[in-house]
């Protein structure tokens, strides 16, 4: 499966880039699967999930097209 | 309702008339609009300028989100909100949140409601340029009205 | 501090620009405001215009008594109320209450005690047109929450 | 002792003027008894007196060079 994936702000900083698309195998994965094959290391703590736009937590299950965030709280307004 | 999203300065004045503009005359009674500005301090630092990263898309549904969630919890006839995102300067106006309703009580309901979980809830994020280098901001004010439903306004 | 009452039309917008312009750039971080405009109609009557008569002197001692009250309860920068009185048109502005804090709660608690306590204290009658003739106002509608000290907000 | 009396909105109406200088016996008088005085009436329900522009109530004392007035509920804003 293709998943896209997009980090903003310092967890932008932290991984050199803004987006990625990544494909791998299986039909699904939860959220917490992914990031461990990304980065292969542990979510940093306070890091907020977003699946399609909609906040979520790392049990959350990626399917083939998804669009997966991470970023850390929020600051605006 | 409506949610503008935009990397150039804005007037809060003249985004309200406008908007406002479009609607009924003569049947709201009240409008109560909440203006955040840049400071040039925060935190103990001065603050020399801001850019603030947002995400596009995800940014317009939580607001939108937010709105419709304030429009269920009071009457309100309409409200509008415009947030800047990039280079900001000191002084220069952040977010607008207007609310239009008959009756001042649900305006004001309304328009703290939508600040507070906007700030809570939009995707936006804060990178100040102080005399010690950038900085990603790491937390936002609460407003103590926030922490519970239902708790006391701190003077009626 | 200042208190405008005025027998012609004014701009809100315009109002409070001009007020902001003598403040300190880049302190405040919120500004609450209130507009409280004519409606075309009240308690189920159309009204076509309305004349709002006021005791000069009393006026603008109790509205900056208000004023004063508000910025010992809440740490606000400044504030600045506009009022109309004479003759007032639909959709004109009546009232406009404009609140400079550095935190957005102190700006709204403040904005909503300012015109809460104008409501009640502040020596304005309004009388209406309508198709039955003119008619003085006997009441206005209140804000549940100036009912009691520390009632809740309906919602956070 | 002179008093200027002041009327407002359906007191106005009511009493067809604006205001009233009064001279009156004495150093000084409640405000009913002023409003007796001048009236010859009780005063209307839900009135509302100020002396000197402060809201005060029927046992107020008014003394000479005081400015009095009486009004219906306020409803402005």
């Amino acid at each position: 499966m293709s998943v896209k994936i997009r980090y903003f702000a310092s967890m932008r900083d932290r991984m050199g880039k803004a987006e990625d698309t990544v494909v791998l195998e299986g039909g699904s994965m939860t959220v917490a699967n992914l990031w461990k094959k990304i980065s292969g290391q542990s979510l940093p703590s306070n890091t907020l999930i977003a699946v399609n736009m909609e906040y979520t937590d790392g049990s959350a299950v990626v399917k083939n097209g998804d669009e997966v965030a991470f970023f850390p709280p929020v600051t605006g307004g | 309702m409506k949610v503008d999203i935009q990397d150039v300065p804005f007037d809060p004045c003249a985004a309200t008339r406008d908007y406002e503009s479009a609607l009924p005359k003569g049947k709201h009674g009240g409008i109560v609009t909440f203006v955040g500005t840049m400071r040039d301090f925060n935190d103990g630092h001065d603050v020399s300028s801001m850019f603030l990263d947002h995400y596009p898309g995800m940014t317009e549904r939580h607001i939108l989100g937010v709105m419709e969630e304030a429009a269920r919890l009071s009457n309100i006839m309409d409200a509008y909100v415009v947030h800047r995102v990039g280079d900001i300067k000191p002084s220069e106006p952040i977010v607008l949140v207007a609310v239009w309703a008959a009756h001042r009580a649900d305006a004001f309901d309304a328009c703290r409601y939508i600040i507070n979980y906007l700030k809570e809830r939009a995707p936006f994020w804060k990178r100040e340029t102080t005399p010690q280098g950038k900085r990603w901001v790491e937390h936002n004010t609460a407003d103590p009205a926030v922490e519970a439903i239902g708790r006391p306004t701190r003077f009626a």
